[in-house]
């Protein structure tokens, strides 16, 4: 059952992932990469990491896809004045990922698959999560959530101060 | 697990889901209703002993109306974004506790669908989802005031989003624990030699704000309803919508309204509790306390939703800046001073 | 205003051409603006004009002079027996004829009343773009009371035809006097509530203040008058400067803004009102006792009785029926304070059965063009609160 | 600019109180208001129903009257049809024949009469112009709407009153001097005109 | 609140403009002044800047036509307003038909931007120098200015267009 469920979504995940390339609307492509966010969302879920894949859908698809979206709407009102890349640059393009696949390849031979069978463990939930965040991360959680605040408190900063400068 | 288990929570979702649909549908003639009474006018009344079938006959309405789709719009996406705006609303009412559990012929049947230990993270993914919807169907229909309008949708469910994940820290905190269920029980407790008044309200009215003003950005709402408001937009981001997909968005806002409704009672509102059950548990059985609780739920839940009707014909709609001033500048600074006065409240108080 | 400039002119950006009407739900009548928009600032307007154009320049130079009253009903449909008065004080200006106090105190009233539902409606209507509807249907009862007295007082609500050349068509009859007391004993209720519902609250304050504002000197420059130029902080109004139909026997004051910006066309509007009930009420006080209608047999109708039972009569009643009144030649300019205006008439007269020329003086038409300097840099909304504020009535636009 | 008129006063206070800019105190006053009206009594006129009744001088659609002894009145002298800023009337004029004295009451009459609806303003100009009492607007029918434009021009078989009514209290019934009261709710034109004529 | 009576006014502008000032009366309610058309801007400037008058601020603008008066067939009016000495001014300038041109105001009031289009639309009177002279109320492909005496209305009694939908 969960093998079926894995294959299915990682399937889901591969053809999102292409779809996203080869799509020409770039408003798709963005639907796409949605798409593949949630395979992987359900992959962790598979994994006993609720946490992680709530937190995944809430910060990816939920915030920084819509912004994406967002900004795509307003560039892509007229489809038609698409500029035309040329030749050299899709060349170059296919080398990278060409390399990069030849990468992913070599990296994986090597690597075990150790993982396929992990046992079902509740080192995802969140009492855990918060478990270990507190007792061995402490530094860094506290200087991360202090640098995460130091950067709301600063954009709201910036905000005022742009108001003021209309003003 | 057992086929029992299974049954119970199939029929539970089937329930649960009509009663939502019910809720919505008849939130719409409430609505109409409410805004007549408002406005020293009897609203519907002609289908039906006081217009009560009004509903049915708005539905048959929109299903059977001429089915106008623009040409240049994106056709999937087109029909896409009803039909997500309508899944995501649904599916936030998954894990709402609608009570502990019903005790039938010894049977222990959890009224609730699914008690995830992330309950509250799942309603901000779900919501967090719902501007997509908006969002493409506001861009597939081709038209600028639909982008418009989708547009100052999306920028002000995240803007908003923000402010309502903080206001709930700090009731996180206080309950310690993400399980809507937990949060229920434990608000279960006595307060004020009551029991089942132990209310989040009593310890975060300021968080209790910043959710409603939240929820009713959230939900698209008058003073924030920009993204579909009449007279800037003509209707947003379903201007070019027609029949049943103009009704799938109708609605999905009044399912939007009863689920949040239904999260600010479980969250703030003791959400099956009431004064006294202990009391009633122990003189009439467990059951009729269950039933009466989920009886003060619903009440709690359709209050909320007059309290949304009752705003939305009071007050005039913000400007689109002056509302992102609001969320990012005025909210938000609050909703952390919130977690800090928690913060220090347990402190103090806990030890 | 000024303030937006440096945003706009600084970035270049692509920007969108959004077309507000001619049929948009704000745009209360028919006519368009084309805007540029970027996101949602606005960078240009321009207006189009004359889609309910009705050529009633044209028309009223075939209509004997008592037909084109029922052609000024159509032009400030908000306040159309203002419009009516006006007609007929320039017609009774180029005859000569002084009515009787009873008759000027009478359309006094029923100016004020128009005047009373025109500024309500503009209130409300602001109050709805702004996103409020509760408070529009509270003041839109008391608009249906107030044609409710025009029914009495002639017979029709919305497009009145009210008055006479020469004076009023009939006498106020108990009930409408009885509505009027009425409405001057419940109106203030309504009125003194929706302010309370609107006017400080912070929403539509934070949506009104400093929002489509003018200074003075443009707005003189571009023709103000009425509530837009009160609001600008010019003290400017008919009704005190040149007074006719006896206003110089009224106390009222007249309500002035500082900026000229929505909120203060909102309260100098929102004033109005009470100064117009002020006047409604002297008026109503001291009501003479004398005739409706001036003593003009030759321009007047007269009474249906004399008509069967009296040779003059009737050939009076033919004479002024069919247009063969002796008019004189000449012309004549006559104003009075419209709903949103100075509602100006010109007329030109060569002693035939018809005008001449007669031309209109829309305070809307005239003020309505400075609309996108007011919006430039203004956001969306903006426009759509400043448009609504500055009562821009389609039927008066075109004429 | 200086003040032109001295009873210019100021009106707009644009500075906000603390508790005004806090936004809660002025909704909950607005909410106060609303929730009052929520329980007031309702307005709504249930309109088929319940008829609002029109004032005596309702101007609504028309109706050719006709004399105590069931005879039209009208005599097609065309000044309803000239004083019609719409010029939405049409008639036709006929002599009256031997044998229709109990039809019609004076020698001529309207052979042909019609108002054509879409046009029709509904002033009341064409009441004030009749000088046989003939034509007045006292139909209480509202806005009349039909499928077929043609059928919104009112030929005679829908404008004459199908019968007198000396009991009717409306402009244009009972009897004569009743009738003209109604009309003309004034008696100081008496004077005017027997001044005219003496002189 | 000083006030100016006609005759000084009349005098005064007569005196600083002799030439192009042709004539004025006192026709009804207030003072007619009828000058040359290539004068307007100048007249209403020093209408505008003399302190005693301050004539700022422009009511109104209309074209008519007398096809009658040769070789000045339309006129424009101008009516001007002194607030500050609550008087009225109404200025004539005759133009001939075959060559209607007339200064723009534009200028001096950015009110008679509108006004002075609705002229041209109705009457065909070209305002040099105005930004954006083109039909206002009309179509823009109408061709005939159609306020112009020549284009009357059609004849109330004619019977030949017995239309069921728009009647006689």
């Amino acid at each position: 059952m969960i093998d079926k469920v894995f294959y299915f979504l990682s399937f889901l995940a591969i053809l999102a992932g292409l779809m996203v390339v080869f799509t020409k609307n770039p408003v798709h492509s963005v639907l796409y990469l949605i798409l593949a966010f949630f395979a992987i969302a359900g992959h962790y879920i598979l994994l006993n990491a609720q946490f992680l894949a709530v937190v995944h859908i809430i910060v990816y698809a939920g915030a920084i896809m819509v912004l994406f979206l967002f900004v795509i709407m307003f560039l892509n009102l007229n489809a038609e004045t698409e500029p035309q890349k040329p030749i050299f640059y899709k060349f170059i393009g296919v080398i990278l990922s060409g390399v990069l696949l030849t990468l992913f390849v070599g990296a994986f031979r090597k690597l075990d698959p150790i993982y396929s069978d992990l046992p079902q463990t509740d080192i995802g939930l969140i009492k855990n999560l918060g478990i270990v965040l507190f007792n061995e991360f402490t530094l860094p959680f506290e200087i991360i959530s202090i640098l995460l605040l130091a950067a709301m408190v600063g954009s709201i900063l910036i905000a005022k101060k742009d108001k003021a400068v209309v003003e | 697990m057992d086929i029992y288990f299974i049954l119970g929570k199939l029929i539970l979702i089937v329930i649960i889901f009509a009663i939502s649909l019910l809720t919505a549908m008849y939130s719409t003639y409430g609505e109409r209703k409410i805004a007549g009474f408002f406005q020293d006018r009897l609203g519907p009344d002609r289908a039906g002993p006081w217009g009560i079938l009004q509903p049915l006959a708005d539905g048959g309405k929109l299903f059977f109306k001429e089915e106008i789709l623009p040409v240049n719009a994106n056709m999937a996406l087109f029909i896409a974004g009803p039909s997500l705006s309508m899944l995501t609303a649904c599916m936030s009412t998954a894990i709402i506790p609608w009570g502990t559990y019903l005790d039938i012929f010894g049977t222990k049947f959890v009224l609730q669908v699914a008690d995830v230990n992330i309950g509250l993270l799942y309603i901000f993914g779900v919501v967090s989802l719902g501007v997509y919807g908006v969002m493409i169907g506001g861009w597939a229909s081709n038209n600028k005031y639909s982008l418009l309008g989708a547009v100052r949708a999306a920028s002000q469910n995240i803007s908003y989003e923000l402010a309502m994940g903080l206001s709930v820290i700090a009731l996180i905190m206080l309950n310690g624990s993400l399980s809507l269920a937990e949060i229920s029980r434990n608000q279960g407790e006595s307060l004020f030699g009551l029991s089942g008044l132990n209310w989040n309200i009593f310890y975060q009215p300021l968080g209790f704000l910043i959710f409603i003003v939240c929820a009713f950005a959230e939900c698209n709402r008058t003073p924030f309803d920009l993204p579909e408001c009449e007279t800037e937009l003509v209707g947003g981001y379903h201007t070019e919508y027609s029949s049943m997909k103009l009704g799938f968005y109708l609605f999905a806002e009044y399912i939007n309204m009863f689920v949040s409704s239904a999260f600010m009672a479980v969250l703030y509102f003791g959400g099956y509790n009431y004064p006294g059950i202990n009391f009633v548990e122990a003189n009439l059985g467990h059951n009729a306390a269950v039933i009466i609780g989920l009886a003060a739920l619903f009440a709690k839940i359709l209050f909320f939703i007059f309290f949304f009707m009752w705003v939305r014909w009071t007050v005039p709609r913000f400007r689109y800046d002056q509302l992102m001033k609001l969320g990012w500048q005025i909210l938000i600074p609050l909703a952390i001073f919130n977690i800090l006065l928690t913060g220090v409240g347990i402190m103090l108080f806990d030890n | 205003m000024s303030s937006h400039l440096p945003l706009v002119n600084h970035v270049e950006k692509e920007t969108t051409t959004l077309n507000l009407g001619p049929t948009h739900p704000a745009t209360h009548g028919i006519f368009q603006n084309i805007l540029e928009i970027d996101g949602e600032r606005i960078v240009s307007a321009e207006q189009t004009v004359g889609y309910i154009h009705r050529a009633f320049e044209k028309l009223a130079e075939r209509r004997p002079f008592y037909q084109i009253t029922p052609l000024t009903d159509r032009m400030n449909y908000c306040s159309s027996p203002i419009n009516n008065m006006g007609w007929h004080m320039t017609v009774e200006k180029l005859l000569g004829i002084t009515i009787p106090k009873r008759a000027q105190y009478m359309r006094v009233i029923i100016m004020e009343l128009a005047r009373i539902s025109d500024h309500l409606i503009l209130n409300s209507i602001l109050a709805v773009d702004t996103g409020a509807m509760t408070g529009f249907l509270y003041v839109m009862q008391e608009r249906e009371k107030i044609y409710d007295i025009y029914e009495e007082i002639c017979g029709a609500r919305l497009t009145t035809n009210i008055g006479r050349i020469g004076g009023m068509e009939r006498d106020f009859n108990d009930n409408a006097i009885k509505k009027i007391r009425q409405f001057l004993k419940e109106f203030p209720k309504v009125w003194a509530e929706f302010e309370k519902l609107v006017s400080r609250n912070r929403i539509f304050m934070d949506r009104t203040v400093g929002v489509g504002g003018i200074s003075a000197e443009r707005a003189l420059s571009y023709g103000f008058t009425g509530v837009n130029l009160r609001a600008a902080g010019v003290d400017y109004d008919v009704r005190v400067m040149e007074p006719y139909s006896s206003y110089e026997d009224f106390q009222f004051d007249i309500p002035v803004g500082q900026h000229g910006d929505v909120y203060d066309r909102y309260c100098v509007a929102g004033q109005e009102v009470w100064e117009s009930l002020k006047i409604i009420t002297q008026a109503m006080d001291n009501l003479p006792n004398d005739s409706f209608h001036a003593d003009t047999p030759e321009y007047y109708l007269p009474p249906k009785i004399e008509v069967y039972k009296n040779m003059e009569a009737l050939i009076y009643h033919f004479k002024i029926v069919m247009g063969e009144i002796e008019m004189p030649v000449g012309e004549v300019y006559h104003k009075v304070e419209g709903g949103n205006g100075e509602l100006g008439f010109y007329l030109v007269s060569d002693g035939g059965r018809t005008p001449y020329r007669l031309h209109f003086r829309r305070p809307c038409f005239i003020y309505y063009q400075a609309f996108p300097e007011i919006i430039y840099g203004a956001t969306l909304s903006d426009a759509i609160v400043t448009m609504s504020s500055m009562n821009v009535i389609a039927g008066e636009l075109d004429a | 600019m200086q003040s032109l008129s001295n009873r210019s006063k100021q009106v707009s206070q644009k500075e906000m109180t603390f508790m005004e800019s806090i936004y809660l105190p002025a909704i909950i006053g607005g909410l106060m208001i609303t929730i009052r009206h929520f329980f007031a009594k309702k307005i709504t006129i249930r309109y088929p129903e319940i008829k609002k009744l029109f004032s005596k001088n309702w101007r609504g659609v028309h109706v050719l009257k006709k004399d105590e002894q069931g005879r039209e009145r009208c005599t097609a002298c065309g000044l309803c049809a000239l004083s019609c800023p719409a010029e939405a009337i049409t008639m036709e004029a006929a002599e009256r024949k031997k044998g229709e004295e109990n039809l019609y009451r004076e020698e001529k009459y309207a052979a042909r009469y019609e108002i054509n609806m879409l046009r029709c303003i509904f002033c009341g100009l064409c009441e004030e112009a009749c000088p046989k009492e003939a034509i007045f607007l006292t139909n209480e029918e509202l806005a009349p709407s039909r499928m077929d434009r043609g059928e919104l021009i009112f030929g005679k078989d829908k404008l004459v009153e199908k019968q007198h009514d000396p009991d009717n209290k409306k402009r244009g019934g009972g009897p004569l001097e009743e009738r003209l009261f109604h009309s003309k709710e004034n008696s100081s034109y008496k004077s005017t005109f027997e001044g005219i004529s003496n002189s | 609140m000083g006030k100016i009576d006609n005759s000084t006014l009349a005098g005064k502008l007569e005196g600083k403009f002799p030439l192009t000032v042709l004539r004025t009366d006192e026709l009804s309610d207030m003072l007619n002044v009828y000058s040359d058309r290539r004068s307007n801007v100048e007249i209403v400037k020093y209408l505008w800047d003399e302190p005693s008058f301050q004539f700022q601020f422009l009511t109104d603008i209309c074209g008519v036509h007398y096809p009658d008066r040769k070789g000045e067939e339309l006129e424009v009016v101008y009516h001007l307003h002194s607030f500050v000495n609550n008087h009225r001014i109404r200025l004539k300038f005759a133009l001939p038909i075959e060559d209607p041109t007339i200064k723009s105001l534009t200028e001096l009031y950015a009110g008679a931007n509108w006004m002075e289009r609705e002229t041209f639309d109705f009457y065909g009177i070209i305002f040099e120098g105005h930004p954006n002279l083109k039909r206002i109320l009309n179509v823009d492909e109408m061709e005939a200015f159609p306020m112009r005496k020549e284009h009357p209305l059609e004849d109330p009694n004619r019977i030949d267009k017995q239309d069921k939908f728009f009647g006689r």
